[in-house]
């Protein structure tokens, strides 16, 4: 399949990028609504994937990565890297969510920003393309090349249009990412050198690493694939950020300005637990079964679950309150990763989507309280449901799905995460249940500091004069809101499709990690069910007798790289 | 007479290694900055000394063809002298703006 | 002399003539035409650039050739070395024209002293004969003694000077002490019958004390020349004190022309160990301590600095404890890949490094105008608003310098840090990235300067003349464009060092 | 099959009003509003019937099963991935679809809900007639409904989780409706917060459930706990039971979660008849008779609902005793009367208890709205110490609030009597002679329940009038749209006890063959417990073998003794109250004082759970609880985690201003200073010392160079 959807989604915000170049930057409307229709081309090309993707997911195409474009080291054959760029389940999702919320945010700058306007564009669609970027790399170097890059721009949002302590946190963000992924990079090259060592090609291949990396538990022991897999948690755990690791992230919220904070929320830290997804897992999947590392990594999830929402309990300041919340959602993130059983997985991948729509509307909320009155301080505010109810419905609702209320989307996520984790017979030798129960307390504080919050903020009566003439949301900013409202009741109400899309990843994934996975059959349910079929087609959470029933599902459920897909769709098939 | 002659390669390489450090030595502690360059010809004259020793060694030993030794003497000679020609030069310069040729007050760039 | 000689000596040749006839001519330029004098200099290089170029398609396929009575070996390693100085004297040449109009010291004496240290450069890259190199050296020297303190009237440049000429006479006395306890050790002054000589005698317990003091000595030398701690103190001084332009020549040319000769000495050529080489146990442990005292000093100090070049000077100090580690995985290896890498390192580093250093001096060089002098850090405060392409470029350049993909400053690092991985040394490796993200701290600081900051004074706009935009567009070019696309720059040096390791990687694409 | 079919219409129904009212209700009309949210629930209600009938033919023709259908799947995938591993080890799927389930059981609730609902709909058109906010509050009554409708008639824990958050969330919306009242948002967020703390409970069951049984469906749960694969006292069935208690105490009001149902009458009248007294408290006691199956395979369970309902109804009903504001009255009542439900299905009378549910939703709800239309003619006077006399003036509202409480305090022939009665009767017939205990509790109970309502009824409707004169001439009847409603539910009150006419009482007039109709419709649902009852060895189960030892003469007695206690407790209240107007004595206060007071501030409950667990007060300068928690890792992290970060940062610079500074100090320290000071005392010597700023370099230099040499001197 060698058409090229992706490279064009990747690279429009970019040529955007570069006609702003050419526009006077006195000529501000015309710099926003150029800015604004490529964000919305951005979004509008990626829309035609949905039905292509869909169609492959239903035609059950086996291959691990679809939209393959480019092969193995034809970037730069001297070092065996390569522009070669595919996405499965996992990253169509976050690419699209990447996309919806480039343009959202986008639009949501139109008034946000007055002085440096061109550049803000500028800067801004650069890092959708390097955002894009990383979630569609499939191979290692160019993933790290957009890694990397991906900070500059980010560095400057907060940096230059950032609040009063903006270099600070500027450079606090770029320092403390950045010392993370110098050491990924070392164990990149380890991996790179190793994958040589066994087969003497050179290549950056994910797809080759797929093949070599989890021998290096047995090649160079488990000291140094602990070793290796923590260069590469560290990268991933300040990025996400789990709990000791993520001081950078208040201050890089607080700081930038709304747009920023609403990618920083909504795709940057979706980085972390992608990186996690996407490398620690099949890389190691020996480190995690033994030893004490996978234990060490729940136990910090379940603190930043707890902790984050601790803090945000006590936070003064809107902004800081919603960082901190992130903290903690993101530990169910990370908590369903580690769970390594499917529904963990596609829970959190679900949850890391919800997480974008649900945190990067609180950011656009609290954004729009700020332009209004230049103060993010919640004693500042009170009753201003009086005056802007509309606002205050949508918050609701926003707040709702972000504490995880049924038929929005934080529930899926949520709920699907803990039965993720409880139904794990077996988490770094404590039960699943040990860890869910340690975990369920946050759903419980989520409901306390955003209520605790939204009571502040919105009911009583106006006692602060300033807010008393505050204007309720203008169409634009209505607009803004309306596709994450969709999504959000989407995903609540009918999370099917998503799951279809995930199966096949997620199954894949675990089937590599664990040695053993259940395996139910895939017309079970049929059988399952005590009423008439008719009633009861597929639906039921029915028991199987045997783990040993499903020969079907095996066959996707093998892992990507031993996988041999037909045609160039693999590039690394090298006569080693 | 038999003591006057054999004077060996090791008594001017130890003659040598006394100018070299007389050399740094001076150049470690002396103020002027004209003597400190003095001090440096002094270093090159050990080196000459040395090359010239060893190179009659070389050439008791690979016979008389083997000049190599004197050869580099000689420009390293003629760099000495360029040398301080250029020092010289560069001390003027800096003479006729800070009318000092002590070191130790060549002190504006710092830390 | 024989016609290889002719060939060999005649991108040498050219240059000292160009150098005389620019002195020449300088008498009858009148002073607003001194313009000339730049021109006929660009002129030099470039036709010292094609004699390379016949020197390449004269050796054709093999390794290279020697000459001038076996004193001289122009091999690939050498005439990539040329391509780098002749590339770096281009641009400095071209950053030179505007600025010493500004200082009014529009000499002629300054191209040609720029050619004729052009000249030792090469004679210390291709120097097969310590006698050679060290003439080499000396000219390089002197030149560039002269070169700093070309602005006679400023008191920074005497001092920078005289500290330069000082030091450098003394280090170099050292050198010369060095190499004449080699002489006496091995009877010859060329490097092959050296290695030759120390494969036993190195080892042998009579003369090991003479010959580590003779390495020890000419260590020392070397270490002086490509500035590392503790030999480096001469830099910033010198750094601060010279002319921009000069500061950013010294910075790339001077500097790449001390790690040929280091090369040479310390290993031969990639085709042939020669020198020192058999000594690796020795010089391998000092190197280690030299270049993670370099790293962590260089870094440390720079944090405070406020003003730019000197900054710089120090960047450029932290970058030669990278090199160094290159060095230190080239001198352990025990695979062909970690030699291989790390050798490629330290060629790629000194590549991109020559564009993205003199590319962030061209910008230092184009912010002296009447008023302000340019190099001090708040004279960058909101340069964005005033100069915008000079500010990206320098963010550009400052990113590079910090090694951020996809820019060239990362390839240096990447070819490094891997030949570090494959020679196992993890913690050096470790060390060396941390000290990398360490650097972005005070290359981010300039970036603020230029972007986050308000400009004191007004918001003019900054004069840049033609010249300064072509050299500023090559090197900013040259920064982007090796770092996408790196691969020519790869295979160029992996020409170089004569490394085939296409093929496996070929077999990968069917 | 019309409506059998299209079951899931009911929700959707008034989730449709809710919608129309969030998006339009801001343009129209009372008129319109009241229409569409009112008519929905009408049509679910006329549409709940046709399907409980239908259901009723088709159950009879399909031996008594559960009708489910299955709309879509909603969380997993049709051809399921998410795979698991059961307890016992073998792989199950994990898949929640969207699909709802009728059977006698949500019949009952599903009648109820829509019935009472609607009538309390209509009430509301005339009660919020002058308020603002009226669609607001409509569309918010609806979406209760609909959520609440959920919860019912859902066919897996998952799908009731949905409608059990959902009646949560509405009734924060609806206590916190008039929002701009600190207390009313206060009490809003305390209901939720409370009840979220329930629900992690319930979530965590519900896992535990889907561990042992790998399934979420009722018919599966309750195929594989009937199918004998468990033994009773399966820890882990205890476990999951206990944890889904715990969420039915959050919902449900019962110890230690029931703080926020007093604060909750913070809301609408309408509302507190509606959600905190008929529907939505009661979710719990649907939820554990849903469960029955698991309940009794773990006794230890069912013990401890049972002491907690007994504890719960004594407790809540002695609070009741002394309030004043009449609303909170009901509320402790309500919460009281869960407690008795509780009881039942601790006691394994799960039908009892459900007919409690019944019976108490009519005369609850009329309670409540009676006293809604007093707070109504008393312009919004809650406090019955400053009521009276207003049979008089309110007569409608006077009489169906008496028979509702002659209904709640147990009277024969008032629906109250048979169903509390049944309840009594079931906790003393088990064998077990230490639930005679409950028994006692909750007779106590029940002499209390008469004393208060029969308080309540004497200081708000008795004696002359206390409340100021420009209240009292506001003093009128409530609209037809609310009496109304009233007589309906007094009827119901009156009349819905036959339907479970205890068989000894229908022995005692000479009827036989089936009375207690309502235990009968129930059976298909519960009578399945019976084996289980019958395996398990004497006394280990709290229900025992009840059905043996059935000795009416017992059973007369306590019927008896209840009666008695219920008019013993009117007597009382009517002693002390009757002339309220000529001042009146608490007559507990007569008695101890401390008591009175402990009782009116409700037992200091909410001052220690302020202390201990919220934190909102401050114990002697210490905060505890979530919120000192909070502090204390925000203190954390700005100081320790931050600070780490930080430090790390300052520590650098510290360094780095020194390498950069280090030939500063040397160089003007010694190299100039000192050789001054030297300089002075001795020369030679000094001169030495006195090296410039070039020769220090050269001397490190050559300092390396020297180290270089030691290096190799020492290896």
């Amino acid at each position: 399949m060698q058409n090229h959807i992706l490279s064009i989604i990747l690279f429009t915000p970019l040529v955007g990028a570069i006609l702003l170049l050419f526009v006077p930057k006195e000529n501000k409307d015309a710099i926003r609504w150029i800015a604004n229709i490529f964000a919305l081309a951005g979004f509008l090309i990626s829309l035609p994937l949905v039905p292509l993707f869909w169609e492959k997911v239903k035609s059950g195409d086996p291959a691990p990565f679809k939209f393959i474009e480019g092969t193995a080291n034809n970037w730069i054959p001297s070092i065996g890297a390569g522009y070669v760029l595919g996405i499965d389940g996992i990253s169509f999702l976050l690419i699209m969510l990447t996309t919806l919320l480039g343009w959202v945010s986008i639009l949501s700058s139109w008034t946000a920003i007055e002085n440096r306007v061109k550049e803000y564009y500028v800067w801004f669609l650069i890092l959708q393309t390097g955002m894009l970027g990383v979630f569609m790399a499939l191979d290692f170097f160019l993933f790290f090349v957009f890694w990397e890059a991906m900070l500059v721009p980010m560095y400057l949002l907060i940096g230059i249009w950032g609040g009063p302590r903006k270099l600070y946190a500027a450079i606090k963000f770029f320092l403390y990412t950045l010392a993370g992924s110098v050491l990924m990079l070392l164990g990149i090259l380890f991996l790179y050198f190793h994958h040589h060592s066994v087969t003497q090609v050179y290549t950056f291949s994910l797809e080759a690493f797929y093949k070599t990396a989890p021998q290096i538990y047995t090649d160079y022991g488990p000291y140094a694939a602990t070793l290796l897999f923590l260069s590469f948690f560290f990268a991933f755990a300040i990025k996400v950020p789990m709990f000791p690791f993520h001081t950078w992230l208040p201050d890089a919220h607080v700081e930038a300005p709304t747009a920023g904070s609403v990618i920083l929320a909504g795709v940057l830290l979706k980085m972390g637990t992608y990186g996690f997804i996407r490398f620690s897992l099949p890389f190691f999947p020996d480190v995690l079964h033994n030893g004490s590392t996978r234990f060490w990594v729940m136990v910090l999830s379940v603190i930043a679950i707890i902790y984050g929402a601790l803090v945000s309990l006590m936070q003064k300041d809107m902004k800081k309150l919603v960082a901190y919340s992130s903290v903690s959602h993101l530990g169910f993130c990370t908590l369903g990763i580690f769970a390594l059983s499917p529904m963990g997985l596609s829970g959190s991948v679900l949850q890391q989507i919800n997480h974008g729509i649900s945190t990067g509307a609180l950011f656009l909320i609290v954004g729009i309280l700020y332009e209004r009155r230049h103060t993010r301080e919640i004693s500042e505010y009170g009753g201003i449901s009086n005056v802007m109810p509309i606002y205050a419905t949508i918050t609701m609702i926003m707040f709702l799905s972000s504490m995880g209320l049924p038929l929005l989307n934080g529930f899926v996520g949520e709920f699907t995460i803990l039965g993720g984790t409880f139904l794990q017979k077996d988490i770094a030798g404590h039960p699943g249940w040990f860890w869910t129960a340690w975990a369920v307390p946050g759903v419980v504080l989520a409901a306390a500091y955003l209520l605790w919050l939204y009571q502040r903020v919105f009911f009583g009566t106006v006692t602060n004069p300033k807010n008393e003439k505050l204007h309720d949301l203008t169409p634009r900013e209505v607009a803004t809101f309306v596709p994450l409202l969709i999504m959000a009741f989407w995903i609540g109400l009918y999370p099917k499709p998503f799951f279809e899309i995930l199966k096949q990843p997620v199954n894949n994934l675990v089937a590599t990690v664990n040695r053993e996975t259940p395996k139910a059959e895939t017309t079970a349910s049929v059988t399952g069910g005590t009423t008439a079929p008719s009633e009861c087609a597929g639906c039921g959470l029915s028991a199987m007798p045997s783990p040993t029933a499903v020969k079907p599902a095996t066959a996707s459920a093998t892992h990507p790289a031993t996988h041999t897909a037909p045609t160039a769709t693999t590039p690394a098939k090298g006569k080693n | 007479m038999h003591a006057m002659t054999d004077i060996s390669t090791l008594h001017y390489l130890v003659l040598g290694a006394a100018l070299f450090l007389l050399g740094v030595i001076g150049v470690l502690t002396r103020r002027n900055v004209v003597i400190v360059l003095m001090s440096i010809e002094l270093i090159l004259n050990a080196v000459n000394l040395n090359l010239v020793a060893f190179s009659r060694y070389w050439q008791s030993i690979h016979g008389p063809s083997a000049l190599h030794g004197q050869v580099f003497a000689i420009f390293v000679i003629t760099d000495a002298a360029a040398e301080a020609a250029v020092g010289l030069g560069i001390l003027i310069a800096f003479f006729r703006n800070k009318e000092t040729v002590n070191v130790d007050e060549v002190n504006l760039l710092k830390w | 002399m024989g016609p290889t000689d002719l060939i060999l000596a005649r991108p040498i040749v050219l240059l000292t003539l160009f150098a005389l006839a620019i002195l020449l001519f300088d008498f009858w330029l009148p002073k607003e035409k001194k313009w000339f004098n730049a021109l006929l200099a660009f002129i030099g290089v470039c036709f010292s650039a094609v004699g390379v170029h016949q020197i390449q398609a004269f050796i054709g396929n093999t390794p290279g050739i020697v000459g001038m009575l076996g004193t001289m070996v122009v091999d690939r390693f050498a005439i990539y070395f040329f391509y780098l100085f002749l590339a770096g004297t281009a641009i400095a040449i071209l950053m030179s024209v505007r600025y010493l109009e500004t200082e009014n010291e529009n000499h002629g004496e300054y191209y040609a002293l720029m050619l004729l240290s052009v000249a030792g450069m090469m004679c210390m890259a291709s120097g097969f004969d310590i006698v050679l190199i060290f003439i080499g050296l000396e000219l390089m020297a002197i030149s560039t003694y002269v070169l700093v303190g070309f602005l006679r009237r400023d008191r920074r440049s005497n001092e920078a000077a005289l500290k330069y000429l000082l030091l450098g006479a003394f280090s170099s006395g050292i050198f010369a002490y060095g190499l004449s306890l080699l002489y006496g050790l091995t009877g010859t002054t060329n490097l092959a019958g050296i290695h030759q000589q120390l494969l036993h005698r190195a080892f042998d317990p009579q003369y090991r004390p003479v010959a580590i003091i003779a390495l020890v000595t000419t260590l020392t030398g070397l270490l002086f020349k490509i500035a590392a701690i503790p030999f480096h103190q001469w830099a910033p001084d010198a750094y601060e004190g010279a002319p921009t332009s000069i500061t950013g020549f010294m910075s790339v040319a001077v500097k790449a022309a001390g790690w040929a000769m280091l090369l040479r000495i310390l290993l031969g050529s990639p085709f042939q160990f020669c020198g020192l080489v058999s000594m690796r146990d020795v010089w391998v442990p000092l190197l280690v301590f030299v270049s993670i005292a370099t790293m962590t000093g260089a870094n440390f100090a720079a944090l405070t600095q406020t003003n730019t070049k000197r900054l710089l000077a120090y960047s450029s100090i932290a970058h030669v404890g990278y090199m160094l580690l290159g060095m230190i995985a080239l001198g352990t290896a025990t695979s062909h890949d970690g030699f291989d890498d790390g050798f490629k390192g330290i060629l790629i580093y000194l590549l991109v490094y020559t564009f993205m250093n003199l590319g962030a001096f061209a910008v230092i060089t184009s912010l002296r105008h009447r008023n302000i002098a340019g190099d001090d850090l708040d004279d960058l405060n909101g340069l964005y608003s005033r100069a915008p392409v000079e500010a990206v470029l320098m963010l550009v350049f400052m990113l590079s310098l910090a090694g951020i993909p996809p820019l060239a400053g990362f390839w240096g690092k990447y070819f490094i840090f891997l030949s570090l991985i494959e020679t196992k040394h993890y913690v050096l490796a470790a060390l060396g990235v941390l000290y990398s993200v360490f650097g972005l701290y005070y290359y981010l600081k300039i970036a603020n300067a230029m972007f986050m900051r308000q400009p004191e004074k007004g918001e003019e706009k900054l004069p840049v003349s033609l010249a300064m935009r072509v050299a500023l567009g090559l090197t900013g070019l040259a920064t982007v464009y090796i770092g996408i696309m790196p691969n020519r720059f790869i295979e160029m040096v992996n020409w170089a060092l004569g490394i085939v390791q296409q093929s496996n990687v070929a077999n990968l694409m069917h | 099959m019309l409506f059998l079919d299209h079951i899931y219409l009911i929700p959707l129904l008034p989730a449709f009003g809710a919608a129309f009212m969030f998006f339009f209700g801001r343009k129209l009309t009372k008129q319109t509003v009241s229409a569409v949210c009112v008519g929905v629930v009408v049509l679910a209600f006329l549409f709940a019937c046709g399907a409980v009938l239908q259901y009723n033919v088709w159950a009879g023709a399909n031996n008594h099963q559960p009708f489910q259908k299955i709309v879509y799947t909603w969380l997993g995938t049709d051809t399921g991935h998410l795979n698991f591993f059961k307890q016992d080890g073998s792989a199950a799927n994990f898949q929640i679809d969207a699909g709802f389930l009728l059977d006698p059981l949500s019949a009952i609730w599903l009648l109820f809900v829509t019935g009472v609902g609607m009538l309390i709909h209509i009430y509301s058109i005339g009660y919020m007639a002058h308020e603002g906010g009226y669609y607001r509050f409509f569309g918010y009554l609806n979406l209760f409904m609909f959520s609440m409708l959920t919860l019912i008639l859902a066919n897996n824990y998952a799908l009731m989780f949905v409608g059990w958050e959902g009646v949560g969330l509405c009734s924060y919306l609806l206590i916190g409706f008039y929002f701009h009242r600190k207390s009313a948002s206060d009490a809003a967020n305390k209901a939720f917060i409370v009840n979220r703390i329930g629900d992690a409970g319930f979530i965590l069951g519900m896992f535990f459930i889907a561990w042992l049984m790998g399934s979420l469906r009722y018919v599966d749960v309750n195929a594989a706990a009937r199918s004998g694969h468990f033994q009773i006292g399966d820890p882990l069935i205890t476990a999951a039971t206990l944890l889904l208690f715990v969420g039915a105490c959050g919902k449900s009001a019962q110890l230690p979660l029931y703080v926020w149902l007093p604060d909750a009458m913070e809301g609408p009248t309408p509302v507190s008849a509606l959600i905190h007294a008929a529907t939505m408290v009661t979710a719990g006691v649907y939820m554990v008779a849903r469960s029955n199956a698991l309940f009794v395979l773990a006794p230890t369970s069912m013990k401890t609902v049972a002491i907690v309902g007994a504890l719960t109804a004594i407790f809540a009903a002695s609070i009741g005793l002394v309030q004043n504001d009449i609303k909170r009255v009901l509320a402790y009542s309500t919460v009281s009367q869960l407690g008795y439900m509780f009881l039942a299905l601790g006691v394994g009378a799960f039908a009892a208890g459900v007919f409690h549910v019944f019976t108490h939703a009519f005369f609850k709800a009329l309670l409540f709205l009676g006293a809604g239309s007093v707070i109504h003619a008393m312009s919004g006077e809650q406090d019955m110490r400053n009521m009276g006399d207003l049979r008089n003036r309110i007569p409608t509202t006077y009489w169906t609030m008496f028979i509702a409480t002659l209904a709640i305090a147990g009277i024969p022939p008032f629906a109250g009597f048979f169903s509390k009665d049944e309840i009594l009767w079931q906790s003393w017939a088990t064998e077990s002679v230490a639930y005679h205990l409950l028994w006692y509790i909750g007779y106590a109970t029940a002499f209390m329940t008469a004393f208060y309502m029969f308080r309540l009824i004497y200081l708000t409707f008795w004696s002359k009038p206390r409340m100021s004169h420009d209240v009292e001439h506001h003093i009128h009847e409530s609209p037809a749209s609310m009496t109304m409603p009233l007589v309906v539910l007094a009827v119901m009150s009156l009349f819905a006890g036959f339907l479970g006419f205890p068989q000894s009482l229908a022995r005692l007039v000479g009827i036989h063959g089936e009375t207690n109709r309502f235990e009968a419709y129930l059976a298909p649902v519960f009578a399945k417990e019976a084996p289980v009852f019958a395996k398990e060895e004497p006394g280990q189960l709290a229900a025992g073998t009840k059905e043996e030892e059935k000795s009416s003469g017992t059973e007369y007695l306590l019927m008896f003794l209840s009666v008695g206690a219920a008019a013993f407790g009117w007597y009382m209240a009517g002693r002390s109250y009757r002339e309220a107007d000529k001042g009146y004595v608490e007559p507990i206060n007569a008695l101890s004082p401390p008591v009175y007071n402990t009782l009116l501030n409700k037992y200091y409950v909410d001052e220690g759970y302020d202390y201990v667990f919220t934190g909102r007060r401050k114990l002697g300068g210490v905060r505890l609880g979530a919120m000192g928690l909070g502090e204390a890792s925000s203190w954390f992290d700005a100081n320790v985690v931050d600070g780490a970060v930080n430090a790390s940062g300052w520590l650098t610079r510290v360094v780095a201003s020194l390498s950069s500074w280090w030939d500063k100090w040397i160089i003007d320290g010694v190299g100039v200073n000192g050789p001054a000071i030297l300089a002075r005392m001795l020369s030679y010597p000094a001169r030495l010392l006195e090296w410039g700023l070039v020769q220090w370099y050269a001397l490190v230099m050559t300092a390396g160079l020297v180290g270089f040499v030691f290096y190799y001197v020492y290896h």
